[in-house]
């Protein structure tokens, strides 16, 4: 495996990219596409192949490109071939082509499909290069093109307001997490002075263990840097409290969904962590990851049972599965987050294209109270989406099982409070997945049009995704664990092993019997609470915090405002109890002008202020700005 | 101080303003003659040297006209419009002036009586003295711009404009066609260009330099917004544009400004393809070469008078025409063609294949210029007229 | 295939021979010096004219083919004043294109020729460094009071004043007019003759004419009922022209 | 006294927050425009200064980035000022306080 | 006339001529003044013997950039600017203040380096070769890359802003591409 070769992995859809965006041909720029892929599908199993042979502990293998030296230091282009890239190289191309594939069939009669297949091509080149690089420079460059493209993508059917705001959404709220990034890899500039991951002189950032010894910002340098990448990554990955994108992004076209959300974009996030694992590591932040991957299984699998919407369902899935992933990385090491991460996108993908199939077999229509019967219709589907769903229950020897049990025994090892949370995340896993398919494949179709079947080019991805939902587990499992730095408990606790299997085939019963003889669609759903459909008011909070961070001072004032009315209410209410013609001079002159009323005026004021630098004045947008680099090299200066 | 450097920079500067300046109030008298003769009239012939002060007076073919006209300028009275930017308005023809006398500096003019190391005026001789000469010339159309705008007047306005227009779109075809022989030399020192040229390897012997000055002499006629490229001071449409509101002394800095551009672009163009101060004799006598150089713009000037006589003033759309759709593909496929001869003609010196090079790019040139001409024109349509028959 | 740029040759060779030939033939050239000369000989020294030249040239009335056209304010035999012909109408000074006329009227009225007591001017100003010699003033004025004159040495040291012609400058009598062009004096003279005689007639129809009045009303029953006649002839006369246009606009619209 | 790299750092500057000053303060777009290229300028006096006072003058860093520069400020300015005509096209106006369509309703 | 006094002269030149250029309420003033500045800035340029950069200063912006700002200004609003109108955009003092504080911020690095870089000379540079020439070889030999991408970016931005200029009919054009 040469330079140039590996480079040839990412660089070939990105030629793809600049070659079909100058085609008006649908048909010839998805064979463009797809052939592209398909080449560097197969290098990148080369590739794997050849990592494959690797122990764990070996040197990784590098390739560098020089790009620019400032001074004395040099900043590269480098691509890095060990275990974890060729992996999740080969990965991301082979579900990547049959997604390519099925959205040859998908998007056919849409009339900018090679514009389609154009960003497609772009999200693939951007996403192999996050695979690859070798530097963190690289790797945010590419991560921004998978950022563009997703956007791109999202918004594609941008005459549909929902999908340009959905798009704009995703694009803004993981722009959050990357200023978070984007800090941590100056300051690991700052403090290193080498952005390489890996270097051959064995002084790259994940070849530095002493970064505890440095300081910044009053706390140890990793323990800040390995925060602010995971501001990224949960930026990227959809966890708490960033997710919201992720489900409105299910605006875009169903094979978007499959690419961005099973294989790929949200991917990136958890396989950020599991690159810059030394310095998580090293800065005592596991924990925290987590945690906060535990709380967003948790709180995803609520929200997914109370939504109607067959790809949000899935959406939320994702979610609640990339928080596990984040418990398998903080909990239990990087093999057993980068184990589910690599089942999971097949079967996910597997999920996603079979939803995309059944959307467009039921005429468009997303909403589960409105499909049913499935079944007959749709027999290939079918199959592939049930195993699909197997998988994602962790139903025994699928490939989620292996990976989810992993997952659990590692929780179980480390940290009890967490085991319990990512358990009953699994239940409600298994519960929201079994309500689906109750809703979706029994019983009489509740449509308009008559339900058919995909076609070929549709069903066979599917079919042979399938086969890999159900195999991969148990194919790979050793080897997996065995490459991936972090080792995995062995053997697995009585315990664990019992919680799994429970929570698996019990979420399967328990949903099965709430909905078994329910009329599904006539009355109401007994699982959809108010808060799970709301999505726990995630985006009006939203709405009222971050969006509208200014809005916040006024409604805070404004609350303020009705308590303090309250207390005078209250006040004038035991004064005149007390004695009337005394207390009244007082009140009024006192009380109202002086302290409640004034104080309300005041506080209102103090809302108003606060709302006025956002009023569409670019020279005031542009004071900002400068205002934020005054103390943003203030802070620098500080620092040094 | 350096008492001995100022001196030499006097020495080298002092006969520019010498020079230069009488040879533009010669131009003056010259034009107007040369432009009735054309015309079949007489022009100036009546002022002269007055003898007396109460009269008598030699004529000499009405060669004092300049001086009276310099006097009278001079004494005319300053008018400066109502609501017109008085200080712009004084402004325009100082920096129209200053340009075009900076500008003269970097010309090849080996004077005799500055000694062999400080040939020419070598304080001026700077490495980029070609590029350099551009970008002040560059200047005048900003002069000309404050002449139009601050006249405040429609007319000044629209003439500064169309000024600006011109000069904008002829300087592309004129650096061009420069860059021809910057390219061949290897330099862009003025000195150097006029020493490769020595002998008799003039530049506009070659295919490309006669092509490239053919370029340079259109696209330096229309810089300098002289006919048939006047259309700033068409007096027909405008009135007399930018120059509109300019009476006495400031129109005559304006018009010395202009007449100096005037020499300034011509001794460049003799410097990059006349062979500089070159011609018979300078080897015995290298005081002639000041001589030659003079001469030689003299008979450009010569010929734009010619010009000036002959041909009527283009259209707007014609003038922007002929520079973006024919001098300027043409002098970029002049470069490729002067890069290859050049290669061709230095791999086979003096064999008959440089002969045969020489006449290719004289044919493709001849055949590219033709049929840029055909094309330019197949898209005017014979004139149909509605009402006529 | 013609020569690029050919046009251009040719054209300067054009000039190139004029420009030698006016050298060699004086016949070439349209210029004609001092062509007031019958010797046609070029003076040998430039500058002031010679006593003799200078003579001449005051005369005007000899010079008319090379002078400058300017306004005039015509007078009859007799003072100046007394017979000028103007009466101050203003119909020139709001006809004139560039605004040069300035007039003021007299207070009081006077009598000339035995015609009807009229106005005067008491101011006619003309300013000839704005007059573009555009003759409508002639054309306009219905008393024939200003014509145009023609000058040779209009050059003064006063800018502002020596080019302001006030009224007294300008009243020429009508036998300078005579003399500086006869034909068109002529004419006019003649024309002002022939309107006065056609007043005249005039004038006597109409005393003819209040005679016939009365048997004017006695046929005006008759007249009227030819009216009538004459409406109803014109009506079909009118018919087609709709389809005139109709045709018209059918034209247009293919 | 002579003259020393931080006269030049100093000059740069202050010239530098000229330009930001004519940004933040003036209404007009054009003016906004022109006060980015002072900006510009004042950078590449400084690539400049930094060339000459640097340690390897001959490598030439610095006149080659600052020629750069011109270069892409030339694209910036025929770009920003066709984007001032297009929006004035649009709203009639060049004046940044009547811009702001950018404000939530 | 040594190059110190040469120094503060164009310091000054420059400096006003910005000022100007940024504080003048008459537009075509403050481009005239902007001129001015890139003058004054070519002749620093000139001084720390950077002369094909000056030269290129002049060409690019006195011969280029102003004659664009000046078409720009003509095509746009009222030249001289309404009287009733203020200059100055809403709360400029605030703008004022955070340029002073951008200023004090770039300033405190040089300030503090003071001591460092003062006895900090230009090396002679005695070149054999003109510069020019020297420059020209090094555009061509290292960084050919450079000059193709900023041909590119030159050609790109020459038509897109023909493309936004023109506005109307080009967008009505460009509908039909998709």
């Amino acid at each position: 495996m040469t330079t140039e070769k590996l480079a040839l992995i990412p660089l070939l859809p990105l030629l793809a990219a600049a070659v079909t965006s100058f085609m008006r041909d649908g048909k010839r720029a998805s064979i463009f596409a797809i052939a592209a892929l398909l080449v560097s599908c197969v290098l990148s199993l080369i590739a794997f192949n050849e990592a494959w042979g690797m122990a764990a502990d070996d040197k990784p293998k590098l390739f560098t490109i020089p790009w620019l030296a400032i001074g004395g230091t040099a900043i590269n282009f480098g691509f890095v071939l060990n275990p974890l890239t060729g992996a999740m190289a080969a990965m991301v191309t082979f579900v990547g082509s049959l997604i390519f594939i099925y959205s040859a069939g998908y998007m056919s009669h849409d009339k900018r499909m090679a514009r389609f297949f154009c960003y497609l091509s772009l999200f693939a080149a951007g996403m192999l290069g996050v695979v690859l690089a070798n530097s963190l420079i690289l790797f945010f460059m590419c991560w921004e093109v998978v950022g563009v493209a997703s956007y791109l993508l999202i918004s594609f059917w941008n005459h549909k307001p929902e999908a340009a705001a959905a798009g704009k959404k995703a694009f803004i709220v993981t722009r959050v997490g990357d200023m978070g990034f984007f800090i941590g890899i100056l300051l690991v500039f700052k403090v290193t002075g080498t952005l390489d991951f890996y270097t051959e002189a064995e002084n790259g950032i994940l070849q530095q263990y002493d970064l505890n010894s440095q300081m910044a910002f009053g706390f140890s340098a990793a323990t800040v840097i390995s925060f602010l990448l995971f501001v990224g990554a949960v930026g990227k990955s959809g966890q708490i409290p960033l997710h919201v994108w992720l489900p409105d992004a299910m605006e875009g076209p169903t094979p978007v969904s499959a690419l961005i959300h099973a294989a790929t974009m949200v991917a990136a996030g958890v396989f950020l962590v599991a690159r810059t694992f030394p310095l998580f590591e090293a800065g005592g932040m596991l924990p925290l990851v987590a945690w906060v991957g535990a709380i967003t299984a948790l709180v995803a699998a609520f929200i997914a049972l109370g939504q109607y919407d067959l790809k949000r369902i899935l959406a939320y899935s994702t979610v609640s599965q990339l928080g596990l992933m984040m418990v398998g990385i903080g909990a239990a090491g990087v093999s057993v987050g980068m184990f589910h991460l690599l089942t999971h996108a097949f079967f996910k993908a597997l999920l996603f294209l079979g939803a995309g199939s059944i959307i467009l077999g039921c005429h468009d229509e997303q909403d589960i109270r409105k499909m049913g019967g499935l079944a007959k219709p749709m027999p290939l589907t079918t199959i592939a989406y049930l195993c699909g769903t197997l998988a994602l229950v962790a139903f025994p020897f699928t490939s989620g099982f292996f990976s989810k049990d992993e997952i659990l025994a590692g929780a179980w090892a480390n940290n009890q409070p967490v085991f319990w949370v990512a358990a009953l995340a699994s239940l409600l896993t298994a519960v929201y997945m079994t309500r689906q398919c109750m809703y979706v494949f029994p019983g009489t179709y509740r449509g308009e049009h008559a339900p058919h079947e995909s076609p070929k080019i549709m069903t066979v991805p599917l079919l042979i995704l399938s086969v890999f939902a159900l195999g991969l587990g148990a194919l790979a499992r050793g080897s997996i664990l065995e490459l991936f730095p972090g080792k995995p408990v062995t053997p697995h606790p009585g315990t664990v092993v019992a919680v799994s299997i429970a929570v698996a085939l019990g979420g399967i019963a328990l949903g099965f019997l709430i909905y078994r003889g329910r009329a599904i669609g006539q009355t109401a759903d007994p699982l959809a609470l108010k808060p799970f459909e709301r999505k726990f008011w995630f985006d009006e909070i939203y709405e009222a915090t971050v969006g509208r961070l200014w809005t916040l001072f006024t409604i805070i004032s404004e609350q303020l405002n009705a308590l303090l009315l309250f207390i005078r209410d209250l006040a004038v209410e035991v004064a005149s109890r007390i004695g009337t013609g005394f207390a009244i001079g007082g009140d009024r002159k006192l009380i109202d002008s002086l302290a409640f009323d004034g104080m309300c005026a005041r506080l209102r004021f103090a809302g108003r202020t606060v709302t006025r630098p956002q009023n569409g004045f670019l020279p005031g947008y542009l004071r900002l700005i400068a205002l934020g680099a005054v103390l943003l090299t203030a802070l620098v200066l500080w620092a040094k | 101080m350096n008492w001995e450097l100022i001196g030499d920079i006097l020495l080298a500067t002092v006969p520019l303003l010498v020079i230069f300046p009488s040879m533009f109030a010669l131009t003056t008298w010259v034009e107007r003659k040369a432009l009735a003769r054309i015309q079949n009239r007489i022009g100036p012939n009546k002022v002269g040297v007055p003898l007396t002060p109460y009269g008598g007076n030699l004529s000499l073919f009405g060669l004092g006209q300049p001086a009276a006209d310099g006097i009278k300028m001079l004494f005319k009275e300053n008018i400066v419009p109502t609501g017109a930017d008085r200080l712009f308005h004084l402004l325009a023809p100082i920096l129209s002036l200053i340009p075009a006398m900076l500008v003269l500096c970097f010309l090849p003019l080996e004077f005799p009586w500055l000694n062999g190391e400080q040939n020419s005026v070598k304080a001026f001789m700077l490495d980029g003295a070609v590029i350099f000469f551009f970008a002040i010339t560059g200047l005048n159309t900003l002069a000309v711009f404050m002449a139009g705008w601050a006249s405040r007047n429609k007319y000044s306005l629209l003439g500064g404009m169309r000024a600006i227009a011109q000069m904008v779109s002829y300087e592309i075809p004129l650096v061009l066609s420069a860059v021809v022989v910057v390219m061949i030399v290897g330099s862009l020192n003025a000195a150097e260009i006029a020493e490769a040229q020595a002998g008799w390897n003039w530049y506009v012997f070659q295919p490309w330099g006669l092509a490239a000055f053919v370029i340079f002499f259109i696209a330096a006629l229309a810089e300098t917004n002289r006919s048939p490229f006047d259309l700033p001071e068409a007096e027909s449409e405008i009135i007399a544009g930018y120059f509109t509101e300019y009476s006495g002394f400031k129109f005559a800095l304006f018009f010395l400004g202009e007449y100096i551009a005037m020499f300034a672009i011509s001794g460049l163009a003799v410097t990059l393809f006349l062979g500089a101060g070159g011609g018979p004799g300078v080897e015995a006598l290298p005081w002639l070469k000041v001589i030659w150089f003079l001469a030689k713009v003299c008979i450009l000037i010569g010929v734009m008078i010619w010009l000036r006589g002959t041909l009527p003033r283009l259209r707007v759309d014609q003038l922007m025409g002929f520079a973006w759709k024919f001098l300027l593909p043409l002098s970029i496929l002049n470069i490729f063609i002067a890069g290859f001869a050049w290669h061709a003609k230095k791999a086979n010196e003096g064999t008959a294949v440089s002969v045969i090079v020489w006449v290719a790019a004289l044919i493709i040139l001849y055949a590219a210029a033709k049929g840029l001409d055909h094309v330019n024109r197949a898209k005017v349509k014979p004139r149909t007229y509605q009402y006529g028959e | 295939m013609s020569l690029l740029g050919g046009g251009i040759f040719k054209g300067m060779a054009v000039t190139l021979r004029n420009f030698v030939g006016s050298y060699f033939d004086k016949e070439r050239l349209t210029t004609k010096e001092y062509a007031w000369r019958t010797d046609d000989k070029l003076p040998e020294r430039a500058g002031d004219y010679p006593k003799e030249e200078a003579e001449q040239l005051s005369d005007t009335t000899t010079v008319t083919h090379y002078s400058r056209n300017f306004p005039m304010l015509l007078h009859d035999e007799g003072e100046p004043m007394d017979t000028v012909r103007c009466v101050a109408c203003q119909i020139c000074e709001r006809e004139c294109p560039p605004q040069c006329i300035y007039i003021e009227k007299s207070k009081d009225k006077m009598e000339r020729g035995g015609n009807k007591a009229q106005f005067y001017p008491a101011t006619f100003d003309i300013d000839v460094s704005v007059c573009m010699s555009c003759q409508i003033c002639v054309e306009v004025c219905p008393f024939d009071a200003i014509v145009m004159n023609s000058q040779f040495e209009l050059s003064t040291p006063d800018r502002f004043g020596g080019l302001l012609l006030r009224r007294d400058d300008l009243l020429k009598s009508n036998d300078y007019y005579h003399k500086i062009h006869p034909e068109e004096a002529a004419a006019r003279d003649k024309r002002i003759a022939d309107e006065k005689a056609a007043k005249e007639a005039k004038k006597k129809a109409a005393e003819e004419a209040k005679k016939k009045a009365a048997e004017a009303k006695a046929k005006a029953e008759a007249e009227a009922k030819a009216k009538e006649e004459a409406e109803s002839a014109e009506k079909p006369a009118e018919a087609p022209a709709p389809t005139h246009t109709d045709a018209k606009k059918e034209d247009n619209g293919e | 006294m002579t003259l020393a790299l931080h006269h030049y750092l100093i000059l740069a500057a202050v010239l530098f927050c000229i330009g930001l000053l004519g940004a933040f303060s003036r209404r007009n777009a054009v003016v906004v425009l022109f006060s980015v290229e002072i900006m510009l300028n004042a950078a590449n006096l400084n690539f400049i200064a930094f060339w000459r006072f640097g340690t390897n003058p001959e490598l030439l860093h610095g006149p080659l980035f600052t020629l750069f520069t011109i270069a892409v400020a030339a694209a910036e300015v025929a770009v920003g000022l066709a984007l001032v005509i297009a929006v004035y096209r649009h709203f009639r106006s060049v004046d940044l306080e009547s811009l702001d369509t950018l404000k939530e309703e | 006339m040594n190059e110190v006094t040469a120094f503060w002269i164009l310091a000054a030149i420059s400096v006003i001529g910005a000022l100007v250029a940024v504080r003048k309420r008459n537009l075509v003033h403050g481009v005239f003044a902007l001129l001015v500045f890139f003058a004054g800035l070519a002749g620093l340029f000139l001084l720390l013997l950077a002369e094909f950069i000056a030269v290129v200063q002049i060409l690019v912006y006195a011969g280029a950039v102003g004659i664009l700002i000046l078409f720009a200004i003509m095509l746009t609003d009222r030249v001289t600017g309404k009287d009733a109108f203020r200059v100055t955009s809403r709360g400029s003092f605030w703008g004022a203040i955070i340029a002073l504080a951008v200023f004090l911020v770039i300033l405190l690095p040089t300030i503090r380096e003071i001591p460092l870089i003062e006895n900090a000379t230009p090396k002679d540079m005695i070149v054999e070769q003109s510069s020019v020439k020297e420059l020209g070889t090094k555009l061509i030999e290292p960084y050919i890359v450079t000059i193709e991408v900023l041909a590119l970016l030159l050609t790109a931005a020459l038509i897109g802003a023909v493309t936004a200029a023109q506005g109307g009919r080009a967008s009505e054009k460009g509908e039909n591409t998709e």
